[in-house]
């Protein structure tokens, strides 16, 4: 009863199609959005930091690889390279015209991220599942290594890693060492809500609904006039885009700096996790998935000697480390058992609950 | 010109004037070619009985290995090490097929391929909570594995040969040979042909999966068990070693995720190439292209044989 | 729900809308029940399609061989034949699935030896499946509206903002779409995902996607399988129906020979990749081969 | 259904309300020594003694003296795998505890720390690892390397073999090859093995091994039995080392005449060569072994008492002496600071300034039952690292020995380098904050 749409009516087809049919989502968001500005004064250095920020930045990930692998179907484990691309780019567009508004380079350099994410998605117009799977990770491989090894992609710097130069947006800084937490989330935060209504308005339009026909059954849609070949390089694109701008807004808008290995397999292989977990093919999901994913290993640590130290047993950092990963595994496998489609679906359930409450059906 | 020289001419001369190099960088080619096989070999048994990629076959390798090298350091003999790490990869594919496959029987590829992933988390820190982080060296010697190394003396120069090299490849075709017999003579290896050509075909005639993934999966451990003693004789035993079971997935893509010939093939082709490329054409880059050229070559190879070298042309139906 | 009218009422409107876009059928026929005596033969002059000797073979094996028929302009033509003939391999080889091994087909006066399924497609061959292929992960809507995925034109730069043209153009095609779920009657579905409806009404979505390209030339495979009497029924009026309305030509595989002699105004028959014989099901029916094909004499 | 749903609705509630909760640890009293360590990963190996070292000297002086000044020491590891990212989030999390001074231990963690080093006004002491150049303390006010940098340890390592082929002059003409990690501290060495090339007139060659190849190094060894190189420089870490040295036996290149840089001389590292490798050499700035006063303390006060998880057998181990040596460092740097403020609890700022303040002379070395352990060590408010003396050691089959005399780096040919990299250093970052006060 607490969530119904009993009694809203659409007069027009635009208003069916909307993204939140419902008047009580759409307050819903609205009440969202307002709550995650208000963090920016009410969250703690460390909330922001260590905790908000970087799951903003893996949600946008995870978006861009959920409308590959969720929405059209086309497993990649380079994501984390494609990440990598977005940052480097971010970085030398950034040292070569220092004139031009750092937010431009970062919109910019996930252009860079696609392009390359498109050359690394040609084989899947002739492979798929696990081969194009082991296909990405050619992608994965390469790039780090061209990260590494191209010294004019770090300006030739003595440490081998990209540094974060300071700049700022409306004499506020919001990259470099300068930049307070509490700008570099509203940044974060703003780009985030901008590239997700964008996702979202492209996964229910007539781009989306051609991924997930290629997704569900590519023959029938080759057969009704849908090009793959366009439609996968544009998933491949799209995505590549988004975890490009993820990858550029990682390294200045959060770390401050990087070398080759933060794009490695791990980064990748997280990732996907989140989109698993979250749901594939859920954009709401990414979201479920990146805080589930990201947070666990924050909130063990936290968690496990406070529950071992009454005990008397004294909990290394090592073996918080050795149970994180125990736990993780678990969790992933538990997770799959119980709802293969993740969280988003748990919402939806969760909805439905509401829908008819207090009554069981 | 210059570039073209380098390219293609000054390696070709460069293998004839050192022909003690050449044989050396192929022999270091077949060996490593011959363990990739063997990490592919885990992979393409469990996929060929239950269709699932299992990312975890380079982890079961290390998991094994560290196993059998914690129990020799609690003071368990080294032959009886040997069983109780046998014993272990046994537990191992038993709970796999409780905890993990059987509840997620029917579900689709993807998951059960993300279940792997959870299989991997899991053990590494299983792994590492039991017999601690630091590498640890293999008990070769203990294990009655020959040690040192012969230098032949060939055309002015001297290729050296690790005992323990030679021992890995009789021992990889022995196993080879072994599953070969298992899967054609025996009743239980029909039905695990028979499970891979359709498991709903196989049920039908009273194939239990649930003993038959026990079986692939304990099979897959004991293949991972020997890797795992080989490559740990040649360096240390550590997590730090699964990332060269990566490298079995491009093995993968050449030979076919199915063949079991396509594995070793595959893996003596990556063997091979990897070494000589970057022997002879590394240093024009800078070196260091081990690390990415088995994909490439496996990313090019599927563009013109998508099914890999042995598997069938697929028809696509409707 | 959105929309109000009697489904009746749309399904009228959209037939005469969409009539006057299309060519009117040239052997107009009259409404009347199917199942009645054999009406005169209706008349079609005009080559649609044409194939030309075709044969298709994989390895060794031989899927068809030298099979040449036509289809003509608004008629209703039936492929039938045993389980194997190869019926689903021409439908294959006609949109352009599979490419024959030898022959030629000509759609529209253009031949051609290989084409890609999408192209088939833009030229205006649309289809169901012999088992069910629809988007399984979408709604009824989604499924349909991706079969106007030809028709869509918004760049993505108008789609990523879901504003302006794209959003016009998804209205605009949300209403045909809207038109043709009237048609087959099934609004109550229409947020469903299709992967949870019944098997007669997966087939009654398919044929809507299938609708809603417009196409020329549509291929049924098998569009009756597994219907009980009553959906059959159904189905059979909405094939005549859009035979009638939109004037598009149909060619279809069915088994249920009842269903083939009172819909099809003519009849090719297959039998291990040879045609057998071609003419209407009246002629059909008495030729000594079909009967021997099907009774299984031996060759 | 339902209790499914309740089940990981519980579980997924508790992990948010959890990670909200660590913002909420809340400080006791004394000063706050966080400790960056790896313990898990593929550098676990060189990681444990590391860390276990330093834990155990730092315990050694709160249960022996009660602290530092009467102050305890409150020391808190973070595991950060020797990732970079893991580490930033380790940052993070102490950051709010008001550390006195960060370990990164990590080349890769260290470089994200620099700049917000200033920021923060904690200072950042990476002993004998990080950036070469932030041994510039006008540039890199909060940024410390002692004893020495990379830069110091390849002139040394030319050194000593200028010391054994006879001279400077009979370096020309030598082929000198660096096997090292391919990450940035596996390339820190290459500018300055550069330049001391072009001014002795000998040829560098580079051998890189990728981190994925680190346990796989038969092509790089393949190269180098090409090349013949008179001698190899190693610039590894972590499994790379004992491959590194059990491949050059196997290669026949003569194992006196590879050496490793002090992260390269892990008691592991060398042992994994077996017999054949005696003779194999490492860089080291303190001493080996348990033969020292202090090392009783250790003993008595931690061992004895249970608090260290380290083997008894193994101590004296080479990496668990870099562990104390660097916690000798962190401490020393806290007294000093104590001493130069007047005040027994002292925050980062003050830190600093005893880091910049101390000097580690030959009385206090004694004071601290540490003769023959270190050599003195003096950093000042221009030089964060000393470029102080080093020793080459050396495998003699089962432990390590002190193969050298203390050796001075070529501090002359170094510090231009290390202060020109400084300036390109602070130059690619505009707006880089200038030091707040003038050196005295």
């Amino acid at each position: 009863m607490i969530y119904r749409e009993a009694g809203q009516f659409k007069s027009n087809y635009a208003a069916d199609m909307a993204v939140f049919p419902l008047r009580q989502d759409r307050i819903g968001i609205f009440v969202i959005i307002l709550l995650a500005y208000s963090m920016a004064y009410f969250g703690s250095t460390f909330m922001l930091q260590a905790v908000l920020i970087p799951f903003l930045i893996f949600a946008l990930a995870a978006i861009g690889l959920n409308m590959l692998v969720g929405y059209t179907g086309l497993l990649s484990l380079g994501t984390g390279a494609f990440m990598g691309v977005g940052a480097y780019a971010c970085y030398k567009l950034m040292t070569i015209f220092p004139g031009v508004n750092v937010i431009v380079w970062i919109f910019v350099s996930g252009f860079f991220a696609a392009g390359i994410g498109v050359i690394f998605g040609l084989p899947s117009l002739r492979i798929k599942g696990f081969y194009l799977a082991v296909a990405t990770l050619a992608a994965q491989f390469f790039l780090q290594w061209t990260f590494n090894r191209v010294p004019w992609l770090y300006n030739y710097n003595v440490s081998g890693a990209i540094e974060a130069p300071r700049r700022t947006l409306f004499d506020v800084h919001i990259v470099g060492a300068a930049a307070t937490p509490q700008a570099r989330y509203i940044v974060v935060l703003t780009i985030v809500i901008l590239l997700t209504w964008i996702a979202s308005n492209i996964v229910h339009g007539r781009i989306g609904r051609q991924w997930m026909a290629i997704r569900d059954m590519d023959i029938a849609a080759e057969l009704m006039g849908i090009r793959p070949f366009k439609a996968k390089l544009m998933a491949f694109a799209v995505s590549s885009y988004y975890c490009g701008v993820a990858g550029a807004m990682m390294v200045f808008l959060w770390y401050g700096g990087a070398e080759y290995n933060v794009f490695n397999i791990e980064q990748s292989f997280l990732i996907l996790f989140m989109v698993i977990i979250g749901g594939l093919g859920s954009l709401i999901g990414s979201f479920f998935g990146a805080a589930l994913i990201f947070m666990l290993p924050i909130a063990m640590g936290a968690f496990l000697p406070a529950i071992f130290a009454p005990l008397g047993i004294r909990v290394g950092a090592e073996t918080i480390e050795h149970l994180r990963f125990m736990i993780l595994g678990a969790m992933i496998i538990f997770f799959l058992i119980v709802e293969p489609h993740g969280l988003a679906r748990l919402w939806q359930i969760v909805k439905q609950k509401l829908r008819v409450w207090p009554f069981p059906y | 010109m210059n570039l073209l020289h380098q390219i293609f001419v000054e390696p070709f001369l460069f293998m004839g004037e050192a022909p003690d190099l050449l044989l050396q960088v192929l022999w270091e080619g077949f060996v490593s070619g011959i363990l990739y096989a063997l990490i592919a070999l885990g992979f393409v048994l469990i996929f060929k009985a239950s269709g699932v990629f299992n990312f975890a076959q380079g982890i079961m390798v290390v998991f094994a290995a560290l196993t059998l090298v914690g129990f020799y350091a609690m003071g368990v003999p080294a032959i009886l090490s040997l069983a109780l790490a046998i014993g272990v990869m046994f537990l191992l594919a038993v709970t796999v097929e409780r905890v993990v496959l059987r509840p997620l029987v029917n579900q689709p590829d993807i998951i059960l391929f993300m279940a792997t992933f959870g299989i991997t988390y899991f053990l590494i820190g299983f792994g590492e909570l039991i017999f601690g982080g630091e590498p640890k060296q293999m008990i070769t010697s203990q294990l009655m594995l020959p040690e040192g190394r012969t230098n032949l003396e060939i055309a002015g120069g001297f290729v050296t040969i690790q005992h323990i090299d030679i021992a890995a490849a009789a021992i990889a075709v022995v196993m080879i040979a072994t599953l070969g017999i298992f899967f054609s003579k025996t009743r239980i290896g029909r039905a695990l042909r028979a499970v891979a050509d359709s498991h709903k075909a196989a049920l039908s005639v009273g194939i239990s999966l649930n003993q038959i993934w026990v079986t692939v999966w304990f099979a897959a451990g004991i293949v991972a068990l020997v890797t795992g003693i080989m490559w740990g004789a040649r360096s240390d035993v550590s997590f730090a070693l699964q990332i060269i079971a990566f490298k079995a997935l491009p093995v993968l893509i050449l030979g076919g995720f199915t063949s079991i010939p396509g594995a070793i093939v595959g893996g003596l082709i990556i063997g091979f190439g990897e070494k000589i490329a970057e022997f002879y054409w590394g240093p024009l880059v800078g070196g260091g292209i081990e690390s990415w050229f088995a994909y490439i070559i496996a990313l090019i190879f599927l563009v013109f044989r998508p099914q890999g070298l042995f598997g069938e042309k697929i028809i696509e139906r409707i | 729900m959105s929309v109000n009218p009697t489904s009746a009422e749309i399904a009228e409107k959209a037939a005469t809308k969409t009539v006057s876009e299309t060519v009117e059928p040239q052997g107009a026929r009259a409404f009347e029940p199917p199942a009645q005596e054999p009406a005169p033969p209706r008349l079609f002059e005009e080559v649609l399609l044409a194939v030309d000797n075709v044969s298709l073979r994989f390895g060794g094996v031989t899927a068809l061989a030298e099979v040449s028929f036509d289809i003509r302009k608004g008629e209703i033509r039936a492929i039938i034949g045993p389980n194997g003939a190869g019926k689903t391999s021409m439908l294959n080889c006609i949109n352009g699935f599979y490419h024959p091994s030898e022959g030629k087909i000509t759609f529209r006066g253009e031949a051609r030896r290989k084409m890609r399924p999408y192209e088939a497609a833009s030229g205006g061959i649309a289809r169901t499946f012999q088992n069910v292929a629809l988007f399984k992960g979408m709604s009824t809507l989604d499924n349909i509206m991706a079969g106007r995925s030809l028709k869509m034109k918004a760049n993505l730069f108008w789609q990523m903002l879901r504003f302006g043209p794209a959003m016009r153009e998804e209205v605009e095609h949300r209403r045909v779409v809207e038109d043709i779920i009237d048609f087959l009657q099934i609004q109550a579905i229409r947020k469903t995902p299709v992967g949870k409806l019944p098997y007669g009404l997966q087939k009654r979505v398919e044929l809507g996607r299938a609708l809603a390209m417009e196409p020329d030339l549509l291929l049924l495979d098998e569009p009756m399988a597994g219907m009980n009497l009553e959906e059959k029924e159904d189905m059979s009026r909405f094939i005549l129906d859009v035979n009638n309305h939109f004037g598009t030509t149909i060619a279809l595989i069915e088994h249920d020979m009842g269903v083939v002699m009172d819909l099809s105004d003519r009849v090719v028959v297959l039998d291990y990749g040879r045609k057998i014989a071609d003419g209407t099901p009246h002629e059909v029916k008495r030729d000594q081969k079909v009967i021997d094909a099907y009774l299984g004499v031996p060759h | 259904m339902s209790l499914r749903l309740y089940g990981i609705g519980a579980l997924a509630a508790s992990v948010f309300a959890a990670s909200a909760a660590v913002t909420a640890a809340q400080a006791q009293d004394g000063i706050y020594v966080p400790l960056l360590s790896y313990r898990t990963g593929a550098f676990a190996g060189s990681g444990i003694p590391i860390a276990d070292g330093m834990h155990d000297y730092l315990t050694m002086l709160n249960e022996r003296d009660g602290g530092i000044g009467g102050v305890p020491l409150i020391i808190e590891e973070c595991e950060t795998g020797y990732d970079t990212t893991r580490g930033v989030e380790c940052y993070e999390s102490v950051r709010g505890n008001n550390p006195v001074v960060m370990n990164p231990y990590s080349t890769g963690i260290t470089l994200q720390l620099i700049p917000r080093a200033a920021v923060d006004e904690i200072p950042v002491l990476s002993m004998a690892y990080g950036l070469s150049a932030a041994a510039d303390g006008t540039t890199f006010p909060w940024v410390f390397n002692p004893p020495v940098t990379y830069w110091d340890g390849a002139s040394v390592f030319i050194k000593h073999v200028a010391n054994v082929e006879g001279g400077f002059e009979n370096l020309a003409g030598k082929t000198i090859g660096l096997l090292h990690l391919d990450a940035p501290y596996g390339r820190e060495p290459i500018p300055v093995l550069n330049a001391l090339a072009e001014e002795h007139g000998f040829e560098v060659k580079l051998y890189p091994v990728p981190a994925q190849d680190m346990q796989n190094q038969s092509s790089v060894w393949l190269n180098i039995r090409r090349d013949r190189p008179d001698w190899i420089y190693l610039q590894g870490w972590g499994a790379m080392n004992p491959t590194a040295v059990r491949e050059a036996v196997r290669t026949n290149f003569p194992v006196d005449r590879l050496v490793g840089v002090w992260w390269a001389g892990g008691d592991e590292d060398a042992r994994a060569g077996g017999a054949q490798a005696a003779g194999y050499k490492s860089l080291n700035f303190h001493g080996v072994g348990a033969d020292y006063p202090f090392m009783d303390d250790i003993i008595t006060y931690v061992h004895e008492r249970g608090l260290s998880r380290f083997p008894r057998d193994r101590v004296g181990d080479n990496l668990y002496n870099r562990g104390i040596y660097n916690s000798m460092l962190i401490a020393e740097a806290i007294r000093t600071a104590q001493e130069v403020t007047g005040n027994a609890m002292v925050d980062g700022a003050d830190v600093r300034l005893g880091l910049e303040a101390m000097n580690i002379t030959e009385e206090r070395i004694v004071e601290m039952g540490m003769e023959g352990f270190m050599a003195p060590l003096a950093i000042s408010c221009e030089n964060h690292s000393g470029h102080n003396e080093v020793y080459v050691a050396q495998w003699d089959g089962d432990a390590w020995t002190q193969g050298t005399d203390w050796m001075s780096p070529l501090t002359e040919f170094v510090r231009p380098l290390i202060e020109e990299a400084a300036q390109s250093y602070a130059a690619a970052d505009a707006g880089w904050p200038e030091r707040t006060e003038a050196c005295p």
